[in-house]
């Protein structure tokens, strides 16, 4: 069981931890932040394995990784 | 005659085409006309501006310490500017974006939600023509015609599809602009 | 060139300048990627071919100032174009040039400096135009454009002087001017001149002696002579080519001084100071080497003092300091690091000065 | 909410807080973070010097949380030079980017090497000059379109594309040389030991390491994020394949097993 | 004297009166008369720019009878490019030295190569800078010692030599590579054969030629000249291995040739 | 530096200016071969390693300054040497050292220019010196020692300069005076100073915040700033270490003026002019940037003229000019390529001047 | 039969020709040139078999040969 | 006293160490001296020059237009030079190599068989010594045991050994210097 922290503010929604999750879980959101960009969320937090992929492919360095 | 155009807003709003059609608009109507941008360092994102000058005179200093107006489209953009119109000026400002009034009276305002109108017109991306719409209405310095015209020679050919949209989003700025100008606009 | 064919378009400084070139014969172009130029380079890079040119980009611009070098040996026009970093690059390829006596337009729109600084508006070049081009005597014959029509007719105009005077000449502009649209009267591209380069190396059967180009002369009365040679140029062409604009009064108390950028600022200034009952006219070169010293030092004489505006620290204000000689006191309204003096601040210290 | 967990990913103790200003999916951010994470690994933050170039990093020395110089264009080998000879015990790595490195700085970068300096260069290849508004680099690929060869790059025109780690494996100063691609989860966690095994062998002193990264440009390439790193596994890795041409660290650490390896000789 | 006599070795027409100022069994002379007698044979006098570089060969614009240009010190491929890209039918040679091509002009020759100028090199590789009095070079060998290398070179100080061959055979554009010496009668034949192939291969278009050159510097490596062309031979060829690296012109005529073959498929 | 430890030996220039560096604190040394000054770089192979130190000999110029850059950053006091094609290449390198606010001292021994030129003695790279160090507003503080004690003197002092003002600090001298033997009471070698640059890269632990040098900064003011400080230290330099050294007579009628090995020619010129009766004083600047302006404008008050003597074709006349402002007319006896101007021609000129 | 014909006032007396001639019949001469060089001579013109070896091995090109 | 000697000869006959040791020994007699070459560009041959002057005064300019006195030391450098000596100056001249008089008036010239004399002691590397011995000798400008010491001062301590020979050139140039200044000379 994982979890992930996306900090919504420094995310500019490249979609890339989106594809690379094995769970699909990730995905942007409705709304945009401050700088016009749909920052991603977790749809489904219990999917979560903490593998840190999504971490380990972000190029904005705004996902942390919990297990 | 001497009208200096601020207009600042997102990378992304139009703000240099606004501009640079504003300045061909001109030059097309017989006048002396400039443009300059300033882009900021980032490749994307962070506030674009460019600054026109349409004059019968010498256009002299492109650059305007104190412009006399100010066409803001984002409210980064108008806490950043607006302080620096000219006493007096005019301030058209994106009420669809920008929430607080920009705080200080020596000039006047034109709010216009030009976002809404560009919604409403069906093309998201016209909301710098509902704007210069906004402002050609309200002082009449250059002729809503001619500035679709010299949209039309600035656009790429594969665009023209949207010149459409684009004039109505310049008309419907010009209503909202020349209504402005009745005392109780 | 056909200055009956020009049609008005609207467009940036660097595409004035790329096209300024071609009308002005230009058909080679070799440079390196820098801001803020890098619309010129692009402009190349699509229509040099269609007029059956060549477009490089080189791998530096040190590389590009000596393909620039062997495509001038070779005859033709060509032309470089870059910001100030990329400049102090091409300072030793520039000397060799001046020492070979070949000809070359070289294009500069300044930035904010010094090092990497920034991609503001700059005249802290001025020095490295006119006082530069490496080590020795030579220097650029430098051309101050100050709006885009002029970086256009300049640029096309660079390439005869450079013919001319067998000597790099430089269009000094900055990153406003380079940026910036306005109408322009756009000249046609030219067919390409007639090879008029007896000095050339290339092909040439048993027809003529055999042509070196070379900055090497051991002997320090030839080398000396080669330098006699180049300033003897250089003040013909002071003679032939110097040029300026003057604005404003005819009985003025205030001169002032500034060239491209500044000088926009400046006529805006010298209205400006009318209006608040100060007489001033404004000098500015539109070359500044040779430098306009005559009118300075005419004017000098007459007004009370001189206001020199530039966007650095004080480098134009030498060469309007040698051209005034005391006449009167000299103050300097200067800025650096993308910052242009502003109207307001001019105009403070015209008032200033002569109250 | 995290009470009972184990952090696994953290932002690494070797960025700082200031956000990246790169383009969305862009891979700068990917390298500058696998850097960051080696350094806080090894545990050299305090004792590295980290040297920005001209590109779109130019920015670096604001992201590491280093000391750091900021290098004239090309020339940051020679600055690391400088900087190693007078504190040979500070680890010294540049940030460079193919048209930083390939085409301006192609000398500095080669007599660095086969100088055998002892420092890191992480090579970001992009294929293009992303700063300057996406014209031709020396490794652009023949065919790409970019802004200086609007019709496609063609070798009559504008020559072949560089590859710089097969050119400096011809020198003997080099201690290691790798070409990974931030472009998949597997190939990213190999960029991310290559750059650490840059980074030991300059803590050992064997020499100059260089770790060259396929990277993406979406912007200039007119690409989505996904499409440019599709781009560099599919594109880039055919005419930059990824291998490991040298590791003297391995070497070594061959030699040292093989002479303690129990029983053998005696 | 020789009216029943056949002329078999004439000063080449391609050199000036000029004498060379060379000093006594300095091999550049060799070189010099080499590439003049293939200019000859090819019958291409009258059109070709000879580059001299910065150097003791910076005089060969007085020595060869061709037009010439005088260039900036390592800039020769550069100002080639320049030249050729006006006029593509004259055929250019450039004359380097090592601390010329090698050391500051690496860029250039790198990135002249990698797009596959059509024009030729004579890299004259001398291991020192001969010009400028002994200091080292780029090629100095390991263990020589030089005006700037008084102990004699070491790797820690001053790197390892450089191999320009091999360091080139990784680009795509060269067609034409190859390594010879001017140290005995063998290898000299050999040499002008691989300068003829080069020249053979800029006159059929097929792009960028280099012939390096190992000659002696009698003076500066302390040497008579005959221990000068002996060290040649046995030092200098064990770090600089005599090859030809690439032939184009020979792959083309090998594919003609099969072409040609009568019988064959029909 | 320990006076008292000197010893007096006959040297060249070179060698003077290479110990001079080492006594100056000098431990690091990158450059790239060039003649006239080999002798330089070979003194320091030899002798660097004997202190601590270290030489490299870099693959280009352009590298050799990137290398001072990096070593300077890193705290160190390092020097290059070169001559006028090399430090032609040095433009951008010493932009960004200006830029980055860092010292270093460079010496550049001028040869006949322009381009490949030859290796004569030549003072034509003053611009270069006093005007370049590239784009931008920096420039080199510069010294123009006149004989081998002050190569020697001057080149050990530069290292105090360039770190007081943390600027690049150049010697200006020429080929005759880098072969040229004179006594000269040698500095023993000085122990490396303490490491005293706060803004120096490093290892520090967690004991101060983390430095950057870096001469980028996007904000317009922000760079402004940066070249403020620069002017302002300027200013500061021109207060402290403007020097000069005046010879002949109290009551002049002829100011002559001239730097470096021209201003020796002037010396004996001013005694010839004396004996065919006309009086004449020399001012020659032992620094050029600052630039003495106050003895010269203080003697052009009362001579009749003033005449230059430079070894390029009018560089340095133009700081004179300025300096003078139009207070007694400016003669110019300039030569190039390898011409060193001769006391008959100055003593000449200073005849026909005021006859 | 060979004949060789050696500029005199080119030659720099490096030796190379003497080395390689097949038949060893170069040799340096007993006066100088006005360089102060001593240049090479053929001592027995009737052995030279015109090889061209010395011509070749010649850095003055200074050696003429015949056959 | 100022002195102004300019030396001329081929590489290899030690025209820039016999200058330098002159100067030297001014030095070390309490004088002010300077001393410089002008190489000929190429790496060998051609002709080497120096100038020195020896002064109790300033040196001032180290270049001479017309030197007092010119020692050369073969044909080439006499006849390039020797026209360039000051009026009344002295010329030294190697009759050993050097044919042709001088063909102008206006200078004394000492004739000094230096080739013959180096042979004679035995070192032929000491034909300058003996031509600066003989100027030595007929000027007395400075001493012949100063320029000895000069030159073992400037000698690398394996040269040493040749001391003897070239204290014999010196004295057997000063012998004839000496000579030369009696009327009959
Ligand atoms: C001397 C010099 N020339 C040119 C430039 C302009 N310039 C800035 S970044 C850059 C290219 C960057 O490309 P690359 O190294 O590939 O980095 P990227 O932006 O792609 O990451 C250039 C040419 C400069 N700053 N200095
Ligand atoms: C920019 C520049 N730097 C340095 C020099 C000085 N220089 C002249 S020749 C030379 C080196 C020549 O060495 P190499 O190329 O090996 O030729 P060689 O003399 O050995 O034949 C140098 C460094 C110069 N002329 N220009
Ligand atoms: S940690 Fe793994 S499973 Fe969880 S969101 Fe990230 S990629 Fe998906
Ligand atoms: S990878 Fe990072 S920046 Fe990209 S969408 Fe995911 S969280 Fe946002
Ligand atoms: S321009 Fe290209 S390289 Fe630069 S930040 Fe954007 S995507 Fe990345
Ligand atoms: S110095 Fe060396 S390379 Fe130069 S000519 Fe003499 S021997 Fe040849
Ligand atoms: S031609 Fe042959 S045999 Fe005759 S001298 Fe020359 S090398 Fe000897
Ligand atoms: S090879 Fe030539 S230069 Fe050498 S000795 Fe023989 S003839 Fe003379
Ligand atoms: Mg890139
Ligand atoms: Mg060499």
């Amino acid at each position: 069981m994982g979890k992930v922290v996306i900090d919504q503010e420094r995310c500019k929604g490249c979609m890339l931890c989106v594809e690379f999750c094995p769970k699909g879980i990730l995905a942007p959101a409705k709304e945009v932040n401050s700088k016009g960009y749909h920052p991603i969320e977790c749809n489904d937090e219990d999917e979560c394995t903490g593998c840190a992929t999504c971490a380990l492919m972000c190029p904005s360095v705004c996902i942390e990784v919990y297990r | 005659m001497r009208e200096e155009i601020f207009l600042g807003g997102l990378g992304g709003q139009g703000v240099l085409l606004g501009g640079q059609m504003m300045a061909r608009a001109g030059m097309d109507a017989g006048l002396n006309v400039s443009w300059f941008p300033i882009y900021s360092p980032e490749v994307r994102g962070g506030s674009t501006t460019c600054t026109i000058v349409i004059t019968d005179g010498r256009v002299g200093s492109p650059i305007c310490e104190r412009p006399e107006t100010m066409i803001l489209m984002d409210p980064v953009a108008a806490n950043t500017f607006a302080p620096q119109v000219a006493e007096g000026g005019l301030l058209v400002l994106n009420s669809s974006m920008i929430e607080q009034p920009p705080g200080h009276e020596d000039c006047e305002t034109l709010w216009v939600p030009a976002n809404d109108i560009a919604v409403e017109i069906g093309n998201e991306r016209t909301v710098n023509m509902v704007m210069i719409g906004a402002w050609a209405g309200r002082t009449s310095a250059l002729s809503i015609e001619g500035i679709a015209e010299a949209l039309q020679h600035m656009l790429p050919e594969r665009h023209h599809k949207h010149m459409p949209a684009n004039i109505a989003a310049l008309e419907r700025g010009a209503e909202i602009g020349a209504e402005s100008r009745q005392p109780g606009g | 060139m056909s200055e009956t064919q020009r049609t008005r378009e609207f467009i940036t400084g660097n595409e004035a300048t790329a096209r300024g070139a071609i009308a002005g014969g230009c058909r080679y172009f070799f440079g390196y990627p820098i801001t803020p130029q890098n619309k010129i380079p692009e402009y190349m890079s699509a229509h040099l071919p269609e007029v059956g040119g060549v477009f490089l980009q080189a791998e530096s611009e040190v590389a590009a100032i000596n393909m620039v070098y062997g495509a001038s040996a070779a005859g033709a026009r060509v032309m470089t174009t870059s910001s100030s970093p990329g400049i102090s690059l091409m300072q030793e390829g520039l000397s060799y040039m001046i020492g070979s006596e070949l000809p070359c337009v070289l294009v500069n729109m300044v930035r904010g400096g010094p090092g990497l600084g920034n991609i503001g508006p700059a005249q802290s070049d001025y020095w490295l135009a006119t006082r530069g081009c490496g080590h020795g005597d030579g220097q650029c014959i430098t051309l101050t454009p100050n709006s885009v029509q002029e970086l256009h007719d300049f640029t096309a105009r660079a390439f005869e002087i450079a013919d001319r005077y067998r000597n790099p000449t430089m269009v000094l502009a900055d990153a406003i001017l380079a940026n910036m649209m306005e109408p322009c009267d756009v000249l046609p591209p030219t067919e390409m001149p007639p090879a008029d380069r007896p000095y050339a190396v290339g092909p040439h059967g048993q027809e003529r002696e055999r042509n070196i180009v070379n900055s090497l002369w051991v002997d320090f009365d030839e080398m000396e002579e080669v330098n006699l040679r180049i300033q003897e140029r250089y003040r013909q062409a002071a003679e032939e080519i110097t040029d300026w604009e003057e604005y404003g009064s005819d009985e003025p108390e205030v001169l002032v001084c500034a060239y491209g950028i500044s000088s926009r600022v400046c006529e805006s200034a010298v209205d400006e100071a009318g209006k608040a009952g100060v007489q001033a006219r404004l000098v500015r070169p539109k070359t500044v080497f040779p430098f306009p010293s005559e009118p300075i030092a005419k004017w000098a004489e007459q007004a009370k003092c001189a206001v020199v505006v530039e966007a650095s620290m004080g480098q134009f204000v030498e060469d309007v300091r040698l051209a005034v000689e005391g006449r009167c006191p000299v103050e300097l309204v200067g800025h650096a690091g993308g910052n242009i003096p502003a109207v307001s601040e001019v105009v403070a210290r015209i008032l200033e000065m002569t109250s | 909410m995290t009470t009972d967990m184990k952090q696994v990913y953290a932002y690494p103790d070797a960025l700082t807080e200031v956000e990246m200003r790169y383009c969305p999916g862009c891979t700068h951010g990917t390298a500058h973070r696998l850097v960051a994470e080696v350094i806080d690994e090894l545990g050299i933050k305090d004792r590295t010097v980290t040297l920005a170039t001209v590109g779109c990093s130019v920015y670096a020395y604001e992201y590491f949380d280093t000391d750091a110089v900021q290098c004239s264009h090309g020339r940051a080998p020679a600055v690391a030079t400088g900087i190693k000879r007078v504190q040979p015990d500070t680890i010294v790595f540049a940030y460079q980017g193919d048209g930083d490195l390939a085409s301006i700085g192609m000398a500095e970068i080669v007599h660095a090497a086969a100088r055998g300096e002892n420092f890191t260069v992480i090579f970001l290849n992009n294929a293009v000059y992303g700063m300057t508004q996406g014209q031709m680099a020396p490794t652009t690929l023949l065919g790409q379109k970019t802004t200086t060869s609007p019709r496609g790059r063609t070798a009559p025109e504008a020559g072949f594309p560089i590859r710089v780690c097969e050119l400096l494996d011809t020198l003997d100063g080099p201690a290691f040389l790798a070409r990974e691609a931030l472009s998949t989860p597997p190939h990213v966690r190999n960029a991310k030991r290559a750059i650490k095994r840059a980074f030991e062998t300059q803590v050992a002193g064997l020499g100059f390491s260089l770790v060259e990264l396929l990277s993406t440009c979406p912007t200039w390439w007119g690409m989505t994020p996904l499409e440019a790193i599709k781009h560099v596994d599919e594109q880039m890795t055919k005419c930059y394949p990824i291998a490991v041409f040298r590791d003297r660290l391995a070497a070594q650490e061959g030699e040292q097993s093989a002479e303690s390896a129990p029983g053998e000789g005696e």
